[in-house]
Order: C-alpha cells, then sequence, then structure tokens
C-alpha cells in the first residue's frame, strides 16, 4: 500500500477501535470527578454489549435500519441501572470502591453469559442482521486527503463518540452540576457547608458512567463482533480506565488518549506487513507489544503528573476530619 | 429452565441405559458451545450416547466445562470417580493432566484431542489441519479475482501454524506466484484486531481471507458483511474454520463465506470410542485423522464454489488422500 | 437585649467525650463577640454545632428568639448563618468565583453565569472593601486571599450572622490590620459577629463582649471594655500568664549558620531569594521579620535541603550543606519546625509515638540493623508526651486526633530533644493559645541559653520582638536590615519589611498608610 | 460487644448475605440452592481430595493479594500483579528444567528466579512513577499486556516452534508425594508454606523493619516523609519490587507446583486482577489477605463441584461468588450497624 493508502486505512480504523473506549474512558471521568473509583467499567460494557446484541437480535424486525441505535439507548439504559449497585454500595454502603468495582466485572460478565445460556442454549449469541454501519458524508467525503481520511466510510458512533466527549467537556466545566461534581470529587466536606448532596451528585455521576459505558460496550458489539460471548468484551473496560487516567480525568484528554491506543493497535497490525524485507525479519511479538510499548513511552514523555481528584476514593463521612 | 434440569436431573439419577459403556469429556476453557473443537466433540459424545441409547449423567454420557487450565485435573478427577469407562480431554493444554490422571487411575480410559499422552491407557487422537487447509488454500487460489490472498491466525502455536503452512502450500500449488498475506493477531479474542487486520487486507486489495483465529475470526467476518453491506457487489470472501460457518457469513441475502475448513472432532470421538465399547480400545496409540478418513474437510459452500473448482479440489483430494501430496506441517 | 443567636446549654459529645459540656452563649446584634479558650477547648465544635456540622445532644438554639433545629449547614444558610472554617473549605483547583458561587449558581439557559457571578462578587467586594480577583485560582493566592474568599462566601449568601473560626491564626499583620478594618465594616452593615482567636490583643481591639470556655464548659461572658488581657488569659488557662517572656542577655558566640549569596528560584522558576547573606550565632535568638511571600519559604527549603539552590553558599558549623540531602543536613545538626504542621510536621494516620520518632527511627536505639525497635520509641514519645505537655490519650493515638495546639507541642518536643545546633522555627506559635505561646517561647529561650542557636521565622511583630535577639529583615529576597530589638519599633520594621531602608525614614506617614494595603501588590 | 467481636462478625454476616442472595437467584433460575449449597461445600471440604484442592488453589491467592496489599500501603495501585505473576511463572518454569542441581539449590534457585522476574515487572513502572511521575495504574496494564506476549513469544523460543516449556526437573518441584497421598492424590504441594512464609515476611516488613516505617510513612504523607528525610521515590521503587517480587513467587506457585511447566496462554490467569479484590478484603493487611485468599480460592474452586454434582451452571455460580464478594466489600454498613447498637448500649 502507498503511504496515503496506510493513511486512509490506519486513520478511520483507530477512530472506529477509540469509539467505545472514549465513551467508557468519559463515564469514568464523571465517575471518578464525583470522588467514586469505578475499576468496574469493564463489567459495564460487557452489560452493554450484551444487551445491545440481545435487543437488536429481537427487534430487528420492528426497528428495522434504526436497530443497532434504538439498542444502543436501551444498552445506556441497563447498564446504567446495573451501576445503581456500585453507587449503592460505594457511596451509601461505603464500600471499598475497588472491590465493589471488582465485583462488578464478575458480575457483569457472569449474568450475561448466564443470560445467553437461558435464551440460546449455548455459549455466544446469534449474529446480529442490523450491525452499526459505515455511512459516507456528503461532500465532505470528496474533500482531497482528508476526505477519505474522516469522511468515507466513517461509523456513525464514531462521530457520537467524538460529539458525547465534547458535550461532556461542557457539562463538566460549563454547567452547575459539572462544577458540584468536580467539587464534590475534590473536597466533598467544602461542598456539604456550600449546601450540595454530596450523595445525590455521587449517585448521579456513577449512574452516568454506567449509561456511557454501556453504549461503549453495546457500540463495541455492534460494530466488532456482531454477536456476544464470553470474550466479546475482555480488557477494554481496562483500556478505557487508561485512557482517564491518560487524559488526566478531562474528557478531551480521554478521548484523545483512546485515540491514541487506536492509533497504536492500528499501527501495530499495518507495520507488520508493510513489505519491507528488515520488517518482515522482525519477530511478531513487537508488533503485538508495539501499542503497549508506545503507550507507555508517550506517557513517559508527558511532563507533569496526572492529579487524581482529591477525594477519589474516599467515601464522604459527615462531621469527620 | 425448571422442567430442564428436571429432566436432568433424573436421567442423572437413574441409568436406564442399554449398553454399559459410558463417555465423558472435560471441555478446555471454551466450553461445549464455542462452535469450536469442544462443541463439535460435544456432539461427537451425544451422537454416540444415541446411537447407544444411553442417558445424559452417570453411567450414559457427561461433560464438564474448565473455567481455567487449573480445572483439568479436578474435572477429569471428578469424571473418574463417576465411573466413566472412557474420558476425553479436549484440547492441547490438557496433555500434562490426562498424563497425571491416567498414571493415577491405571483403570479408566481416556483420550486426549489434539495432544499425545504417552500412556497404555491413553488414546493421542491428532488431526492434519495442514491437509484440510490445503484444500482451503486450493480453492482460495482457483476463486480469487485479484491474485491475492490472506491468513488470519489466532496465536503463533503448532496448531495454528499447521493450518497457515497447509493453506500457504495450497496456494502455491495452484498459483506458485500468489504469496499468501499472513498475519498472526496473537490472540484468539481480540475480535477488533481481526478486524482491523481484516480491513487491512481487504483495502490492500486482497479478496479472499482464511482465518485460524477463534474470537478473532468474529473480526474477520465483521469486516467483510460491512463492506458487503456497503456494496452488493464488493469482492470480499472468508473461509471459515474448525466448524462450518455459513451462518457467520450471512449478510441479508448474500453470504460471504466461501467455505469452512471443518475438523471433525466429532468423527474422531464416536472413532474411538466404538473401539472402546467393542473393547479394541487404542490405548498407547496416537490416531492421526486426515482426509483419507475424514477427519478434516471443506464444508459445502452452497454454491459460492462453483462445480469445475469443485471438481479440482476433489483431484488434490484424493492426491493427498493416496499420499501423493505430502502437505508439509510448518512454513519452514 | 434582643439576642440574634442564641446557644443554651449545649452538650456534643465524641463518644463518651465531651468536647463541650453545657456551654451557653449570646449574641447580641450588631455586636463583635469574642469565644475563647484554650486548643481543644470546644470552640470549633460548638460553632460547627450552630452550623449544622454537628448535632448537640443536649441544649437548644434559637436565631431571633425562635427555637431552630440546624440539621445541616443549609439550614444554617437558611437563617443567615455563615461560618468562616478554621480550616478553609475552599476546593484548591476551582476558582475564587466558582468557590463563591458553588451550590447556588446563577444560571443562564442551564450554563453557569461566570461573568454575572463574577461582577456580583466584585460589587459585594467593593461594598466591603474586600478585594480579591474573582478569577485567581485557589492554589494561586495568598492566605489572606482565600480567608476573603470564605468571607465573601457567606456573604454573597447573604449570611448576616457571621463565625470567623481562628481567622486571624495564619494572617500577616497586614491582613489582620484589614481583616479587622472588614469586620468592623460589616458591623456598619448590620452584620452581627462570633469572633474565635487566640489573640488577646485583637479581642481587646475589636469585641464587645467575651465569652470563655474551658476544657468544653462554659466559664462566662465578660464585657470587653470592663476586662483586660492578663484577666482573659487567667479566665481560659485558669492560672496566671506571663506575656512578655523575661529573659537573661544573650552571649553569642561563634557562627552556626552562615549564608552567602543565596539564591533561590521557586518551582516556576523564577527568583525568590536574591543574594541573601545571613548569619546566626550560638546563643542567639534571630528572628526573620517579613511580609509573607518575600522569600521566607524558599530561604527554609534551601537551608533544609528540600530546595536546590541555585547559586551561593549554605554552612552548619563552618561545614558546607549545600545541595546536601535533607538527612545529611539534620545530622549536621540541623533542627526544623515545618510551617504547615499537617503537610510537612506530621504523619497524621501515624501514632503520636511514630511521629515522635519520625526523624530519628533509623538509628539505634530505634532501630538496629534495619529492625525497629517500637518499645524504645514509645520510651522515648511517653518522655516527650510528658516534657512537653501534650494533652493526648497516650502514644498510641493517632496523631490527627489530636488538637493542633498539642500537634504543634509534638512536633517541637520532637526537633528540640534532638538538641540540635541550629533550630529553625517556622510560625512555630500558629493557632495557638496563650499558654501554649507562652510554653513554646519558653523553650526556644531555653535552646539559646544552652548556647544553641534559633533561627525564628514569623509573621507576629510582637513574636519577634518578644523572642529575638537580633531581628533580620527581608523583603524581596533579601535582608534589607538586621536591627535589635530594643533600638527598633514595629513601626520601623514595618517600614523595612515594605522594602524601605533606613535612609528614608523621613516620610514615614505617607508609608504609614500604605503599609496597609502595600502587600498584596 | 467487644470491636474484636464485630471484626469477626462482618465478614461472617457479609458472606451469609451473600448465599442468601445467591440462593434467590438459584431458585429464580429453578436450581435448588440447597443442593447447589450441598455441592459448594462438598467441593470445597468434602474430602481430602477436594481440601488438598483447595489449598492448591489458595496458594497463588495469597502471593497474588500480598502483592497488591504491599503496594496499597505504600500507596500504589499495583493492578500488575497479572503481568508479574506470568513472567515469575516463566521463569521458574524455564530454570526448573533448563537446570540439573541438587534439589537444596534448585528449589530456592527456582523461586528466587520467579521472584526476581517478577521484581524486574514491577520495577519498571516503580522508575517510572518515581523519576517521572507517571501514573503506576496505566504503566501495570499495559505491563500485564506485555508480559502477555512476551512470555508467549519466550514459551515458543525455548520449546523450539512448541507451545509449552518442557516439564520442570523433580529437584525443583514444589510436588510432594507426602501431601499428594495424604489428599488422594491431589495436586496440593509444598506451595502453601511459601505462601504462609511471604504472609510472615510481609508482616515482618511492614511491621517490623526500617524500611517498613518509611515504606508506610511514604504512603501515608509523602511531604512529611520527605521532610524526614526519607528517600521517597526510592521507597516508591521498592515497594513495586517487592510487590512484583510476591507476584512473581505467585507464578512459581503453578510452575513448581500445580501445572510443572508453562503452556502459550490466550489470554490472562485472572489471580493477579481477583489479587486486587483479595488483598482489599483483608484491609491490606497480610493476615486479612489470608482471609481474603481463602475466601476466594475456597469458592472459586469448590465451585465446581456445583455443576458437577448439582447440574448448576458455572454462570450462575460466578454470579454467586460475585455477590458474596460484593457483600463482603460491603462489610462497612454491617459494621456502622454493629456500632450504631454498641454506642446505644454504652449510652443507656
Ligand atoms: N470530629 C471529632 N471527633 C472526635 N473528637 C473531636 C472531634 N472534633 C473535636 N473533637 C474533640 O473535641 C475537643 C474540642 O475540639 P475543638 O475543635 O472544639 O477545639 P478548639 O477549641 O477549636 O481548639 P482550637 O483552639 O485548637 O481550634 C478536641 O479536644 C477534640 O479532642
Ligand atoms: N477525626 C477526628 N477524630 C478525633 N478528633 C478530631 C478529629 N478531627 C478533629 N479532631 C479534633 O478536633 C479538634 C479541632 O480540630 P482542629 O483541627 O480545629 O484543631 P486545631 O487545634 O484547631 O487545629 P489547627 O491548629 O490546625 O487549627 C482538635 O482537637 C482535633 O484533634
Ligand atoms: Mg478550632
Ligand atoms: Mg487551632
Amino acid at each position: 500500500m502507498s503511504f496515503l493508502e496506510v493513511l486512509y486505512f490506519i486513520i478511520p480504523t483507530s477512530i472506529a477501535y477509540a469509539a467505545p473506549l472514549i465513551l467508557t474512558a468519559i463515564g469514568g471521568v464523571f465517575s471518578e470527578r464525583s470522588g467514586v473509583v469505578n475499576i468496574g467499567l469493564e463489567g459495564l460494557m460487557v452489560m452493554g454489549a450484551f444487551v445491545g446484541i440481545i435487543f437488536n437480535l429481537a427487534y430487528a424486525d420492528v426497528f428495522g435500519s434504526w436497530t443497532p441505535w434504538i439498542a444502543l439507548l436501551v444498552a445506556m439504559f441497563v447498564s446504567a441501572i446495573f451501576s445503581l449497585m456500585h453507587a449503592v454500595a460505594s457511596v451509601s454502603f461505603r464500600a471499598d470502591q475497588v472491590v465493589s468495582g471488582v465485583a462488578i466485572n464478575m458480575l457483569g460478565i457472569a449474568i450475561a453469559l448466564f443470560s445467553v445460556k437461558m435464551m440460546f442454549d449455548k455459549g455466544q449469541t446469534d449474529f446480529i442482521q442490523h450491525k452499526i454501519p459505515r455511512v459516507n458524508i456528503p461532500i465532505l467525503q470528496d474533500l482531497p486527503i482528508i476526505g477519505p481520511m474522516f469522511f468515507k466510510s466513517v461509523y456513525g458512533t464514531s462521530v457520537l463518540a467524538i460529539t458525547v466527549a465534547i458535550i461532556a467537556w461542557f457539562v463538566i466545566y460549563k454547567t452547575p452540576f459539572g462544577l458540584r461534581l468536580r467539587s464534590v470529587g475534590e473536597h466533598p466536606m467544602a461542598a456539604d457547608t456550600m449546601g450540595i448532596n454530596v450523595t445525590k451528585v455521587r449517585y448521579t455521576a456513577v449512574i452516568i458512567s454506567g449509561g456511557l459505558a454501556g453504549i461503549g460496550g453495546a457500540i463495541y458489539s455492534q460494530t466488532m463482533t456482531g454477536d456476544f460471548g464470553h470474550a466479546t468484551i475482555n480488557g477494554q473496560g481496562f483500556m478505557a480506565l487508561a485512557a482517564m487516567i491518560f487524559g488526566k480525568w478531562h474528557p478531551i484528554g480521554a478521548m484523545g488518549a483512546a485515540l491514541f491506543f487506536g492509533f497504536a493497535q492500528t499501527l501495530a497490525i499495518s507495520a507488520g506487513s508493510i513489505d519491507i524485507d528488515f520488517i518482515q525479519k522482525i519477530p511478531t511479538v513487537y508488533f503485538h507489544i508495539l501499542p503497549y510499548a508506545l503507550t507507555i513511552l508517550a506517557l513517559a514523555g508527558f511532563i507533569g503528573k496526572a492529579n487524581a481528584p482529591k477525594a477519589n476514593g474516599q467515601p464522604y463521612i459527615k462531621g469527620s476530619r | 429452565g425448571t422442567d430442564k434440569d428436571k429432566d436432568k436431573n433424573t436421567s442423572s439419577s437413574t441409568g436406564g441405559n442399554e449398553s454399559d459403556f459410558s463417555i465423558a469429556m472435560v471441555t478446555d476453557v471454551g466450553g461445549i458451545d464455542d462452535k469450536s473443537f469442544n462443541q463439535s466433540a460435544w456432539e461427537g459424545i451425544k451422537k454416540f450416547g444415541e446411537d447407544n441409547g444411553l442417558a445424559e449423567g452417570d453411567g450414559g454420557y457427561a461433560y464438564l466445562q474448565s473455567k481455567d487450565d487449573s480445572d483439568y485435573t479436578p474435572n477429569l478427577n471428578a469424571l473418574t470417580r463417576r465411573d466413566f469407562n472412557l474420558i476425553f480431554g479436549v484440547g492441547f493444554l490438557m496433555e500434562d493432566a490426562i498424563g497425571t490422571i491416567a498414571s493415577q487411575q491405571p483403570d479408566t480410559h481416556y483420550a486426549i484431542i489434539d495432544g499425545v499422552v504417552e500412556q497404555d491407557n491413553v488414546a493421542s487422537i491428532l488431526f492434519k489441519e495442514q491437509e484440510g487447509a490445503f484444500l482451503a488454500g486450493v480453492a482460495a487460489a482457483l476463486m480469487t479475482k485479484e491474485d491475492k490472498i490472506g491468513f488470519i491466525g489466532g496465536m503463533e502455536i503448532p496448531v495454528i501454524e499447521r493450518f497457515e503452512a497447509g493453506f500457504v502450500a495450497g496456494v502455491a500449488a495452484v498459483k506458485p506466484d500468489i504469496k499468501v498475506d499472513v498475519k498472526y493477531t496473537g490472540s484468539f479474542d481480540k475480535a477488533e484486531l481481526g478486524k482491523a487486520a481484516a480491513g487491512r487486507m481487504y483495502s490492500s486489495g486482497i479478496d479472499i481471507i482464511f482465518h485460524a483465529a477463534g474470537g478473532t475470526g468474529n473480526g474477520v467476518f465483521a469486516e467483510a458483511k460491512e463492506r458487503k453491506e456497503a456494496d452488493k457487489n464488493a469482492n470480499v470472501w472468508v473461509i471459515g474454520v474448525d466448524s462450518d460457518q455459513y451462518d457467520e457469513g450471512q449478510v441479508g441475502d448474500e453470504n460471504i463465506t466461501l467455505t469452512s475448513m471443518l475438523k471433525r472432532v466429532d468423527v474422531a470421538v464416536q472413532d474411538i470410542s466404538k473401539l472402546a465399547q467393542e473393547g479394541k480400545f487404542p490405548g498407547g496409540e496416537t490416531k492421526v485423522y486426515g482426509l483419507h478418513d475424514d477427519g478434516v474437510a471443506l464444508a459445502d459452500s452452497r454454491g459460492a464454489i462453483p462445480q469445475d473448482v469443485l471438481d479440482q479440489i476433489e483431484e488434490y483430494k484424493k492426491k493427498i488422500a493416496d499420499g501423493e501430496i505430502e502437505v508439509p506441517e510448518t512454513t519452514k | 437585649m434582643e439576642y440574634v443567636i442564641e446557644m443554651l446549654n449545649i452538650t456534643k459529645k465524641f463518644g463518651n467525650f465531651r468536647a463541650n459540656d453545657n456551654i451557653t452563649l449570646q449574641l447580641e446584634k450588631g455586636e463583635i463577640h469574642a469565644l475563647l479558650g484554650e486548643n481543644g477547648a470546644g470552640k470549633s465544635t460548638l460553632m460547627n454545632v450552630l452550623f449544622g456540622l454537628y448535632q448537640p445532644e443536649e441544649g437548644e438554639i434559637r436565631v431571633n428568639g425562635k427555637k431552630v433545629n440546624v440539621t445541616n449547614p443549609n439550614v444554617a444558610n437558611d437563617l443567615g448563618i455563615g461560618m468562616v472554617h478554621q480550616h478553609f473549605m475552599l476546593v484548591e483547583n476551582l476558582t475564587v468565583t466558582e468557590n463563591i458561587i458553588l451550590g447556588n449558581e446563577p444560571k443562564k439557559m442551564g450554563v453557569v453565569n461566570i461573568k454575572k457571578a463574577a461582577k456580583d462578587i466584585e460589587e459585594i467586594s467593593k461594598l466591603y472593601g474586600l478585594n480579591v480577583d474573582p478569577y485567581a485560582k485557589i492554589e494561586d493566592i495568598s492566605v489572606g486571599m482565600q480567608q476573603r474568599v470564605e468571607i465573601l462566601k457567606t456573604l454573597y449568601r447573604g449570611a448576616d450572622i457571621l463565625i470567623f473560626d481562628e481567622p486571624t491564626a495564619s494572617l500577616t499583620p497586614q491582613e489582620i490590620h484589614e481583616l479587622i478594618a472588614i469586620m468592623k465594616k460589616l458591623i456598619t452593615e448590620g452584620k452581627s459577629i462570633i469572633l474565635i482567636t487566640h489573640k488577646l490583643q485583637e479581642i481587646m481591639d475589636v469585641t464587645d463582649r467575651v465569652t470563655v470556655i474551658r476544657k468544653g464548659q462554659g466559664i462566662g461572658t465578660v464585657i470587653t471594655a470592663e476586662t483586660n488581657p492578663e484577666e482573659l488569659a487567667t479566665l481560659m488557662v485558669g492560672r496566671q500568664v506571663t506575656f512578655k517572656t523575661e529573659k537573661i542577655p544573650p552571649n553569642p558566640q561563634g557562627e552556626v549558620l552562615k549564608v552567602e549569596n543565596l539564591v533561590v528560584t521557586d518551582n516556576r522558576g523564577i527568583e525568590r531569594v536574591k543574594g541573601l547573606n545571613l548569619s546566626v550565632r550560638k546563643g542567639e535568638i534571630v528572628g526573620l521579620a517579613g511580609i509573607d511571600g518575600n522569600g521566607q519559604s524558599e530561604l527554609i527549603e534551601a537551608i533544609t535541603g528540600l530546595r536546590k539552590t541555585k547559586s551561593g553558599h549554605i554552612s552548619i558549623n563552618d561545614q558546607n550543606i549545600t545541595g546536601m540531602k535533607p538527612r545529611k543536613i539534620t545530622e549536621a545538626g540541623l533542627g526544623h519546625i515545618p510551617q504547615d504542621r499537617h503537610k510537612h510536621g506530621l504523619v497524621l494516620e501515624f501514632s503520636v509515638g511514630y511521629n515522635a520518632a519520625l526523624q530519628e527511627y533509623y538509628h539505634e536505639p530505634f532501630s538496629k540493623n534495619g529492625v525497629m525497635n517500637y518499645s524504645s520509641i514509645s520510651e522515648y514519645a511517653k518522655k516527650i508526651i510528658a516534657e512537653y505537655d501534650v494533652r493526648t490519650q497516650g502514644e498510641s493515638e493517632p496523631v490527627r486526633a489530636l488538637s493542633g495546639g498539642n500537634q504543634q507541642k509534638l512536633i517541637i518536643g520532637r526537633e528540640v530533644s534532638r538538641d540540635p545546633d541550629l533550630l529553625i522555627a517556622a510560625l512555630p506559635t500558629r493557632g495557638l493559645d496563650v499558654g501554649a505561646i507562652e510554653f513554646i517561647h519558653k523553650r526556644l529561650i531555653e535552646q539559646r541559653d544552652n548556647g544553641k542557636a534559633v533561627f525564628l521565622i514569623s509573621f507576629e511583630l510582637d513574636e519577634i520582638m518578644n523572642v529575638s535577639d537580633r531581628i533580620a529583615v527581608i523583603h524581596d529576597g533579601k535582608i534589607v536590615d538586621t536591627v535589635i530589638p530594643a533600638e527598633t519599633s514595629e513601626q520601623e520594621l514595618g517600614l523595612l519589611m515594605a522594602g524601605h531602608s533606613k535612609s528614608d525614614q523621613a516620610s514615614n506617614h505617607i508609608e504609614g498608610n500604605e503599609i496597609g494595603g502595600g502587600h498584596d501588590v | 460487644m467487644s470491636n474484636r467481636l464485630i471484626n469477626v462478625l462482618v465478614p461472617v454476616v457479609s458472606i451469609i448475605l451473600g448465599l442468601l442472595v445467591g440462593a434467590l437467584v438459584m431458585l429464580f433460575s429453578g436450581y435448588d440452592p440447597v443442593q447447589g449449597y450441598i455441592a459448594l461445600w462438598n467441593g470445597i471440604f468434602g474430602d481430602s481430595y477436594a481440601i488438598g484442592e483447595t489449598i492448591r488453589q489458595i496458594s497463588p491467592y495469597i502471593l497474588a493479594g500480598l502483592a497488591v496489599a504491599f503496594a496499597f500501603r505504600t500507596g500504589l495501585f499495583n493492578i500488575g500483579v497479572e503481568g508479574q505473576l506470568m513472567v515469575g511463572w516463566f521463569a521458574a518454569a524455564y530454570v526448573g528444567y533448563a537446570f540439573e542441581l541438587p534439589m537444596y539449590i534448585h528449589l530456592p534457585f527456582a523461586l528466587l528466579a520467579a521472584a526476581l522476574a517478577g521484581a524486574f515487572w514491577g520495577l519498571i513502572p516503580g522508575l517510572l512513577k518515581a523519576t517521572l511521575r507517571v501514573h503506576e495504574v496505566i504503566v501495570t496494564i499495559m505491563m500485564n499486556y506485555i508480559a502477555l506476549h512476551v512470555v508467549n513469544a519466550l514459551i515458543k523460543t525455548v520449546s523450539d516452534g512448541g507451545f509449552k516449556t518442557e516439564k520442570i526437573q523433580p529437584t525443583a518441584s514444589l510436588r510432594s508425594e507426602f501431601l499428594s497421598n495424604l489428599t488422594d492424590y491431589s495436586t496440593l504441594h509444598y506451595g502453601i508454606f511459601v505462601a504462609l512464609a511471604m504472609v510472615i515476611v510481609m508482616w515482618f516488613i511492614l511491621e517490623k523493619t526500617k524500611t517498613g516505617f518509611e515504606l508506610k510513612s511514604v504512603g501515608f504523607n509523602e511531604n512529611a516523609s520527605q521532610y524526614a528525610g526519607m528517600n521517597v521515590n526510592k521507597n516508591i521503587v521498592l515497594a513495586m519490587l517487592i510487590s512484583g517480587a510476591f507476584a512473581g513467587l505467585g507464578g512459581a506457585m503453578e510452575a513448581l507446583g500445580t501445572f510443572g511447566n508453562m503452556s502459550s496462554r490466550g489470554g490472562f490467569t485472572g489471580i493477579g486482577f481477583d489479587g486486587i479484590a483479595v488483598a482489599l478484603l483483608g484491609a491490606n493487611s497480610p493476615l486479612g489477605v489470608i482471609f481474603g485468599a481463602s475466601l476466594f480460592g475456597s469458592l472459586k474452586y469448590g465451585a465446581n463441584n456445583m455443576p458437577n454434582a448439582a447440574n448448576i451452571p458455572l454462570e450462575i455460580v460466578s454470579i454467586v461468588i460475585a455477590l458474596i464478594i460484593f457483600f463482603v466489600a460491603s462489610g462497612y454498613i454491617i459494621r456502622v450497624g454493629l456500632q450504631r447498637l454498641n454506642k446505644k448500649k454504652e449510652a443507656k
């Protein structure tokens, strides 16, 4: 492939890869900005991926080509409800937020697989007929260079992910809720003395993270696999967690980090097969680890350490200092 | 499923079997519905059970699923204690576990699929994946319009490399100047990587991809189907693996599955079970199933491959079966 | 006489410990009412009860004669009660405006209307003469500024009863000066104020009445005009307290600390110490007077090895310690009472004992070939607790549970017991009651009498004047002059601190006013 | 009610609650909870074999838990135990077969190799944190994937093209005829003693040594520790080293005990991730880790008997396990409840 062709392949693929991570990572941003650590993202994604497929299969003939989109909404809804468990445990029960997260992860996959067994009497669902399509954006797609890079055969969900990132930025930094969210995650007692209901804010944040992770999972299953099984979601939740930290708990940053992962992965996939002799000679393992090594290098290159929200992980207990 | 587990219980408790020969299997982490060799093995077991009027449960036929490699030994042990006459371990990862148990329990018969354990009460079952893959390669080479063909593998382990070797050889046999684009994704469960790899291959003009990558292969199908959806006469094909992956290929009323390379674990399982039942259990032997004994084969292409091509494939099949062509096991 | 606030027979328990034991406090409309008591006497607790952070076990609260039930800060806000907390309740990484409007933000179409908020805040701050930059981040502004933000928070919510919990503890004289002006202004605007402070002079200057509590119990309320600092001190401590700590004249020997042309930059790379020269001798206390932010922190951090020096030399006992690791410097004979006790002085989660050994744990008898000897540590801790009268359940109690006053005594005990040749004491009495202050001053002088060198950094001019034998005045990263307490006045110091050399003393009248607000620029 | 009593009561009550909810799940999905739990019980304690296997399963959990806990005590979140464990596994397996030495040298050597490998894998994030303040969570996550692929590649190389390493020499094995016979052919091995020894080691380091004092101090308050002349960066690196070493030994359990070699892995072992829960359930204390590991290990292993003996699908079993973990995690609310009761009593 020519260099441009490589770009025309790498860029859209990276974005497609990143979309689910972006949404999930931003979910994490909401949760942790409110002071609730959320390593349950993986489990929430699983739930979303599962619900997305199930709904898609069940209602394909009702909603036709709209099915995958409505499936995203349903997945969002269900995962949001599922995330309530994490909220109750870590906000109301003052459970250790990390353990609660681990439990969410175990529970998510277990419930999903069990339901699959019950419904299909086998280990994975059937294949959906209405996957999330790729579209060519009129006019823009004809632009030289950036046309094929960004506007030819793109997923609507990639656009959605980027839009959500921008909205999230707006909500967190421009609206009263965002202001309260940030204050609760930094100094809940101060927020409390200002008459803010810390518990309510944290619940909301966790539920939002559940919803976004749900969409993320549903996007993944409806673009990448087309069915749901035990291995559909494995590790994406943790990559999203990494993206969130990499992005310094900032929605746009998280998006950037996710895109970077996508880029690194795609690069590794393509690099291996460039028909240059010495590249062909490189053992494949180096290409397998390339994305992760790149990420570490990128981090090392970043000056200034990422500061987690001060109250992250600590349950708020009135009257204690 | 209240009723479902009722009949399970009844069947498991009361044997009521005509024959007093019972068989069971331990899956690897895949489970009996992994659309791959675990499933195929279980189908073989069920078939054998039904043919011999066995019921599922003790004294009939049964399986145990493993969550993790460390469950193999306990699971094999549990089935041994439930007095099954013949116990299959599915997957090369179970070699060691079978070895251990077999030496502890000399009176029970075991069989290992995809692996070799040299002990008198263990039968080892291997497959000549390369032979089936060779045919897949022939099919690809004859069907490609672009003279560009791809192979997407999971992890770089001997089994998968046999697929690659056979496939590449098959292609070369027909069109020596085609260089198969080979990509290992390093995992069996990363659909996004399979999809990206396939995307790259199709973009570079490749029109047929053979995958031996389990769940990662889902991504290959996803990519092909998307391209087909985007434009009906896109010329993209996938060759499935292990079981018939025709369903995966369905796009509206089109289908992008060219064919699938079947690995008939079920055949082998029934074969060994029969022998054991007749008291001819091949303990200590290693049985290798190939084209010759239908251990591997190509699935029905449902018309995707025209008759004349099928005929040529058939010729190669004969040559291999008769040993005229010796298919290599490794690319080196 | 009408009371805006009446707290009647309030009792607040923590576990079985009575932090407030049947205390009564009545606040008249338009008065400034002082609440006085030792560290840990129960002042903050009482105020937190009024503000709805704690629920009292007994007693009732009346606002304008009406019985109220202050279940949480919201209720307090609605009742027009605002509180400036002892430990600021500010979100560090938010802006001034964001902190102030938090909780009732002005909106425009669902979006926070920062512009409007900032305008309102500027108006209020004009009205009361609290000038702040509404767009500055909290973490970037001085403590004095932060305090104003706290005040603005209450005013923005239209509070007319204000509680100040130790507002002056962490302020420089100029800032205090302004705060007092502000409080007076508030009163003329019809507000009523409860003021907690350990500085009796302030009480005499601004308050109308004083309520004294001791060990959680109400001692009584006196009219300021009819009392005097000595009486107040006696009331709260329960014994006579001497203010002017008497001391024998110093006889300084050879130099211990020697700083030559020192240049130090802050984290942003800006020079804060600009070629500074300084020396502290055996048997003398040198006080460093200066306005906050003139390089004091950087100077100390450089001496203690916590910050790299850009150029220049530092030596202790003629041993060059420039660029050495903190521990090496400590071993060279340095003791350090850090400015921020919670951040730098203590590991709050550790027990009193562990903290007592925090500087010494690594050598015998506290540890031997890598193995700790905790019994000897608790022995040592017991000794310090006794000697320095640290009020605690015991050496195994977490330091977090000590009052700041006692936390401070612990640090001083730890550092002084090491008997260092040079003791650096940064704001050692911040937030402490007169009893504790007296105690600590005695200790510092003791050190000096034992022929040690003491370097005292403080914003309290009277402390500097009282305790030091020589006063070095720092301005803009340089020592502008060194004076003898007996031969100078707070006036003169003030001028020097503001950057005027002796020469232009003449025009001190105009300068006089300038000192007031001069320091924020 | 004494505090000690409460401390005991909390986990017990939590586990009971978890089991109850689990029972409901089984009921609603049409399975018999009584049967199920009997199967679970027998799966864990049923006979000597079960007990043997359960203990065998617990050993790596203890070490994984210690690894996570140790890092936490120094204020570091080591999600990389998974990767450190895998490199340890490989190192032990390699040394186990590649050398011919007398047992008293070979076995310790193999264990050491595992510890060192794990330590090295922990060192990298440690250094990055100390020198460049790179967040350890990301680096350790990435290191997990790198470990997975690197180990697989190494296995391929040392087994020239194969998929698993040779079996270790008996001189490097933790397996024991004695234990195996004692538990009627279970794979129980001496690893459990290694694990318990490490529990003591961790306790000793944290509670008795100067290093432990520094590590804890840095974990609580970096600034104050620095003021007190401690070398914060050194301690961060050290903490990750030790944490990694524990994880590496966890891998040795698999290499020298359970499996006797290492095969290419399609994915993670999961032990490392479970180690996070193990550590936190045990409040990051050495003894607590034993509790957490026992809970995890027994449930994980015993659960296998539920499909075997009661036809209950594994998926439900995992649901039940997850619920138990969940309730144990939420134990705080129970504690609060019990203590409230307490206070009331005292008040009267
Ligand atoms: N949250 C709490 N939990 C337990 N004990 C507390 C708590 N808050 C205060 N106390 C106890 O109540 C006593 C009074 O505390 P309070 O804050 O009222 O002291 P204070 O008068 O404000 O001291 P200072 O002058 O140092 O601020 C303290 O000695 C402390 O032991
Ligand atoms: N969680 C707690 N448990 C026990 N006592 C506490 C707790 N939080 C605060 N206290 C006590 O409450 C009292 C008031 O706390 P505070 O920090 O106001 O003391 P302080 O002397 O005013 O501190 P500072 O000198 O830093 O202002 C102190 O005695 C402190 O020990
Ligand atoms: Mg106070
Ligand atoms: Mg105080």
